[in-house]
């Protein structure tokens, strides 16, 4: 299980502080797959890597909040601690598995290193019985093979069996198919999904496409500039947005209803971490804004449909 | 692999042929060294004499495949201020200036690899301040300069080392610290910078969170590391191979530099060719022996992926990243 | 923000060097900026001829310590020579040595780069075999060879330099050619119909000059300290014309008793080749693409 | 479908019989393209679909004039390409021009943004420096962008805007056809959307042809009049986007589309999972963007 309450976190940059996450609280239960979507820039890569405590002094840091998986705050972890997290409970699959994967160490190496005490006695057999679920032919024959002699989704499978040879209970997939072609984008969302379910998994997929997410995840939460600007489950979310940004991420992603017909586009570009807007972060491009928005921020709002949201001025529908 | 080491192999035999036959010609185009070698007051006669006795006065062609054919079973031909065969000289002077750029290159290695990483795990601490104002100092410093400061302080006021020859044990001291300040400045910098951008890279991030132990992400960013690093390292050792001339002549240390300076001074043209023909040797050696290893630690040089036909082999060992750092 | 840089979208992952940016490096400078005034004038402002014995006053320490007089400001040496002229002398041949030999090699260096990274195949791969066993060739080795065949002189120096520099110019640039060839302005400048001489002048030149830029400061310490070698080993400048390489010969044996002889030059040397390296890290860090704004 | 009349002769841009073959040294020479043939018609909008290695990127690079096939030719106005001379090929170089996927390394950092829109002019020396700056004022106006932006420097913009000024700078000479290669995908959802309007804008304005390449089915759906399905170096499927994505003939049309539907995951008719891989067929040993 994997419990964000109220995060904050900072990266520093030349005296400059940027708040990447603030106040961001997410629950995934276990077996459950909780979408994290937003745009470059929103937070979400932030809270993938707060939870797994990558960022820290000088580049960074979890200012405040409670980071629970399945039980122990990582931000009270000590290094040592936190590497028995990383090692036992949390499964990582990285956005391109082409940079992830070190490309001088085989795949036997690259799993082994990461295998449980019990595991490692029968280490060929475990990872290739691994492989193979994960659909990577003849496996045993290619253990001894490198990176570089993989393909593109099949470099991911290894990574994901990376992530699942620790017998992972929280799985962190951080864009997991952008880097892929789409007709193998299907295959690892296929699988992952199926991961999800036989093997009981908390999943954290982090998306900017709320579509994909729609497939395999029960919940979103979907960010802006830093803060959760809505939540809830996603095909309540979908059907009824409540935030103008939810709302317009929407219209402009959902394409193919009206060809060659003007898309509604949200005007401006998303705003720098170290420029953040006063107030609601989605305020200047926003429709809805009013003089309220552009001074602070409302406390979240719950709706019947089981929803939540952050806006002053939400959209009626 | 084979093929990989195969026409490497090919590459530095074609290079060493180059250089035999540029000095040869050189050296030969340069004037007639009879003219050095008889007396000042000689006639044409003796002049001749000699000229025969050296072989000179054979075309120059049939001269240059009897240097190849020498060159080929060891002979060097003979040295004109010495009076003997140069291969007699060139092999234990040979034998002084491996030794002592050996040990500069281990000590340089060691060294600059440790501090390098030490101060890239420890950016922008007291650590790494010191590791790049050593490296800068390093890299400034001319060897002959060190060398004068180390024998002021070390040898005439404390006496711990001599200051001059091959006598003793401890005599390697400080001319393999002075020979060596350079290259482990470099090595130490280009560890640095490696270590530094590794550091950053998805594939460190990817490794953390696998949450395993310090040391092994510690060996994972070495390894990776540790490709630009063997590049410089032949590079380095090569200029060490070199840079033994002025060392040894300030320290008094019985090499192929000292050697050298000698038959400039005596214009001893066939002793210069001897030593410049087995110094190439050592360095198309040393050139060879990086490929390989280069090979040995890059699976994606050792077996290009045989699906793809687009991965070309590189055709050079260097490394696109941070060659500036190897300047 | 995402650390895992994302393969289809903006290359990010920037951002951090910059915090690193160095305060301006006004030692180097000021120390640069005297060593190309005493390069060019030095002759203009000594106060003695540097080659004019004087064995009457020979080794008189600097006129601060016992004994010294400011007639000769630094000292004199074994043969009463004036070292605060031999100083400036010996800077005029540092500077031109290093100049030269930079700016010639520079050039070979840039237009084989040009010539390998633009033209790519069978000739890059044959330029760069050159360029490498050419590097691989040490300085030093090669000096013996020419000095040998040629004699002594700045010329020759300066030849040497050239022929043991340009390589390091050639692969560097070269890399960086390809680099920017490869940039979707410069194939874009294809599809405007621009040729490649249009690319290269008005792409790829301009964006590999800081690179050069810097590389050439950071050559220049290592002229310097190649003309000092090469001086100090009595293959460089011929006596009795002064460098700071030839003076710390002379003055190798005087280190116990008259430090002036050999201190002087080397702090000259050290602090000029520090310098330059100084001010090519400084300019690496500001010119660097990844790390300008 | 084509309203502007578009009949299979009047293609304005069109690539026939095109093969391109890199020949490697020491190893099996590469079938990129292995006869393919595409047009794009006045005021129409073409998508090129396809996953990496298919060759979508050679067949740009074709068309665009950067490399020239093996066999084949490309037609401008129905003159091929290597018979033209020297003005024919001024006008081909107007008329043709392109958008490429990176904004960040498709815009020279060391110039300005007014030098950059108006690289085509300088190419040519027929334009003075006020004329091009004015021109280019005009093309951000054009492109949604305040005019003033044309003294800045392309690092000062973000990705969206960036994207903009290299739409400007394609229809800086008034182009009938436009290459965009991906010209999305390196943007936000959101900004995306904002270019998706503008080329629509453009096209009803101007009546300018697009080729889009991508690998966004919603995209090429939303934006293109008719599609060609590229799969290892050949056509395999090409006609108006509505019958193609109702009814997909070929199996990696279908296997695309089942792909981006995302509909669901329960798709059984897809392949295996084992070969989910598209196998690495077709490489070109030019570097791709």
């Amino acid at each position: 299980m994997l419990d964000v309450k109220n995060l904050h976190t900072e990266y520093y940059q030349g005296g400059r502080v940027a708040h990447a996450a603030r106040g961001v609280s997410i629950h995934v239960p276990q077996g459950q797959a909780v979408a994290l979507v937003g745009e470059s820039g929103s937070g979400k890569s932030t809270v993938a890597q707060s939870v797994m405590r990558m960022i820290r002094p000088p580049v960074g840091n979890l200012r405040e909040g409670i980071v629970s998986v399945n039980g122990i705050d990582v931000r009270l972890c000590t290094d040592r601690q936190m590497r028995q997290v990383l090692r036992n409970e949390i499964g990582f699959i990285p956005q391109d598995p082409t940079t992830a994967l070190d490309p001088l160490y085989t795949i036997r190496s690259q799993i082994k290193e990461v295998l449980p005490e019990e595991d490692k006695r029968n280490a060929d057999q475990v990872i290739t019985e691994l492989l193979e679920s994960l659909g990577i032919v003849n496996a045993a024959d290619r253990l001894g093979d490198y990176p570089h002699e993989f393909s593109g989704g099949m470099k991911q499978r290894v990574a994901i069996a990376i992530a699942l040879a620790k017998r992972p209970s929280v799985l962190i997939a951080d864009e997991p198919t952008t880097a892929l072609d789409v007709t193998t984008q299907v295959g690892i969302l296929r699988l992952l999904d199926r991961l999800r379910r036989e093997r009981n998994l908390a999943t954290l997929f982090i998306t900017h496409n709320i579509r994909v997410a729609r497939l395999l995840c029960q919940h979103v939460v979907v960010m802006y500039g830093g803060i959760v600007v809505e939540s809830g489950p996603i095909e309540q979310v979908m059907a009824a947005p409540s935030h103008p940004y939810t709302r317009a991420l929407l219209d402009a992603s959902v394409l193919g209803d009206r060809p060659r017909q003007k898309l509604r586009a949200i005007p401006g570009n998303p705003p720098s971490l170290f420029a953040m807007p006063q107030g609601c972060p989605f305020s200047p491009r926003c429709a809805n804004a009013t003089d309220q928005c552009h001074e602070g921020l409302p406390s979240e709002v719950a709706t019947e449909q089981g929803t939540r949201y952050t806006c002053w001025n939400p959209v009626a529908s | 692999m084979l093929r990989y080491t195969g026409t490497r192999f090919l590459q530095g035999l074609i290079a060493l042929f180059f250089i035999v036959t540029v000095v040869f010609f050189l050296a030969r185009m340069s004037g007639d060294a009879t003219a050095l070698l008889a007396p000042p007051d000689a006639t044409p006669e003796q002049l001749d004499a000699v000229r025969v006795e050296l072989g000179l006065d054979r075309p120059i062609l049939v001269q240059y495949w009897d240097y190849l054919q020498g060159l080929v079973t060891g002979d060097l031909g003979r040295s004109t201020s010495y009076r003997v065969p140069v291969s007699d000289l060139v092999v234990p002077g040979m034998q002084a200036t491996a030794k002592l750029a050996l040990v500069a290159f281990l000590f340089a290695l060691v060294l600059g690899v440790a501090a390098g990483a030490l101060a890239a795990f420890r950016s922008n601490t007291p650590t790494d301040y010191g590791v790049r104002l050593m490296a800068v100092l390093g890299q400034s410093i001319p060897s002959f300069w060190l060398g004068m400061i180390l024998v002021a302080v070390f040898s005439v006021s404390l006496g711990w080392f001599p200051a001059f020859g091959d006598a003793t044990a401890t005599s390697i001291v400080l001319p393999a610290i002075s020979l060596a300040a350079f290259a482990l400045a470099s090595i130490a910098r280009l560890t640095r910078s490696t270590v530094l951008e590794m550091l950053s890279k998805d594939q460190t991030l990817f490794e953390r969170s696998k949450g395993v132990a310090p040391a092994t992400l510690v060996v994972h960013v070495l390894r990776n590391s540790s490709l630009p690093v063997v590049t410089l390292a032949g590079i380095q050792l090569g200029a060490l191979f070199s840079g033994t001339i002025v060392i040894e002549n300030l320290f008094a240390w019985p090499g192929v530099g000292q050697l050298a300076i000698q038959a400039i001074n005596a214009k001893d043209f066939a002793l210069i060719q001897g030593i410049v023909i087995v110094n190439t040797l050592v360095f198309i050696a040393l050139l060879f022996i990086v490929d390989v290893l280069y090979g040995l630690l890059d699976p994606r040089v050792r077996r290009p992926a045989a699906s793809r036909g687009k991965k070309k082999r590189p055709t050079t060992t260097v490394q696109p990243i941070d060659v500036m750092e190897t300047v | 923000m995402s650390t895992m840089t994302p393969t289809r979208r903006a290359p990010r992952r920037r951002g951090l060097k910059r915090s690193r940016h160095s305060r301006k490096p006004w030692f180097s400078m000021a120390a640069m900026g005297l060593f190309a005034f005493c390069g060019i004038f030095g002759a203009l402002i000594a106060p003695h001829d540097p080659t004019q014995n004087d064995l009457a006053h020979s080794l008189a320490p600097p006129f601060w310590a016992e004994g010294g007089s400011t007639t000769y400001l630094l000292g004199t040496d074994q043969l009463g020579r004036d070292i605060l002229s031999r100083l400036l002398s010996g800077a005029q041949v540092s500077f031109l040595v290093a100049v030269g030999a930079v700016l010639i090699a520079g050039a070979i260096g840039l237009g084989v780069a040009l010539l390998a990274g633009y033209t790519g195949g069978r000739l890059d791969a044959f330029l760069t075999r050159v360029a490498d066993s050419a590097m691989a060739f040490p300085v030093l080795l090669l000096a013996v060879i020419v000095v040998a065949l040629y004699g002594k002189s700045i010329t020759i120096v300066i030849v040497v330099l050239v022929l043991a520099v340009w390589p390091q110019y050639a692969r560097v640039l070269r890399s960086e050619v390809i680099r920017i060839r490869n940039e979707d302005y410069v194939v874009m400048s294809k599809v405007m119909g621009g040729n490649a001489r249009w690319a290269i002048v008005r792409h790829i030149v301009p964006n590999v000059v800081p690179t050069l830029l810097v590389l050439a400061t950071l050559q220049i310490g290592f002229a310097i300290i190649a003309e000092g070698s090469l001086s100090f080993l009595g293959i460089g400048v011929p006596a009795p014309a002064a460098s700071w390489g030839n003076m710390l010969a002379d003055g190798r044996n005087f280190m116990q008793t008259a430090w002036w002889v050999p201190v002087f030059p080397g702090i000259a040397l050290s602090i000029t080749v520090l310098s330059a390296n100084l001010l090519g890290d400084w300019l690496r860090q500001t010119l660097d693409p990844a790390t300008r704004r | 479908m084509l309203e502007s009349g578009g009949v299979m002769t009047d293609y304005i841009l069109e690539a026939c019989n095109v093969v391109k073959t890199y020949e490697a040294r020491g190893a099996a020479a590469v079938h990129a393209l292995k006869d393919v043939s595409l047009g794009v018609a006045q005021g129409e909008t073409v998508g090129l679909v396809g996953e990496s290695g298919s060759g979508k990127t050679t067949l740009m690079r074709m068309l665009l004039a950067i490399e020239e096939p093996t066999t084949g030719v490309v037609r401008f106005r129905g003159t091929p390409r290597n018979e033209m001379g020297k003005a024919e090929m001024k006008e081909y170089f107007n008329n043709v021009s392109a958008v490429f996927q990176n904004p960040f390394s498709s815009l020279n950092p060391r110039r300005r943004l007014w030098d950059v829109m108006t690289e085509r002019r300088a190419i040519e020396r027929r334009a003075k420096k006020s004329e091009r700056r004015e021109r280019a004022a005009e093309l951000t106006a054009m492109v949604g962008l305040p005019e003033d932006y044309i003294d800045r420097y392309p690092h000062q913009l973000s990705g969206g805007q960036r994207q903009r000024i290299a739409i400007a700078r394609a229809l800086a000479e008034d182009p009938s056809v436009i290459v965009l290669d991906e010209p999305m995908s390196a943007l936000d959802v959101s900004v995306s959307a904002q270019i998706a309007n503008l080329l629509l804008e453009l096209q009803e304005n101007f009546g300018v042809g697009f080729l889009l390449i991508g690998h966004d089915m919603d995209m090429i759906r939303h934006l293109c009049h008719r599609v060609a399905v590229l799969y290892k170096g050949d056509i395999v499927e090409q006609g108006p986007v509505d019958a193609v994505m109702r009814a997909p003939e070929h199996d990696y049309t279908k296997r695309l589309l089942a792909a981006s539907e995302l509909t669901s995951l329960e798709i059984d008719d897809l392949e295996p999972v084992e070969s989910a891989d598209a196998p690495f067929l077709i490489s070109q040993p030019v570097p791709t963007h």
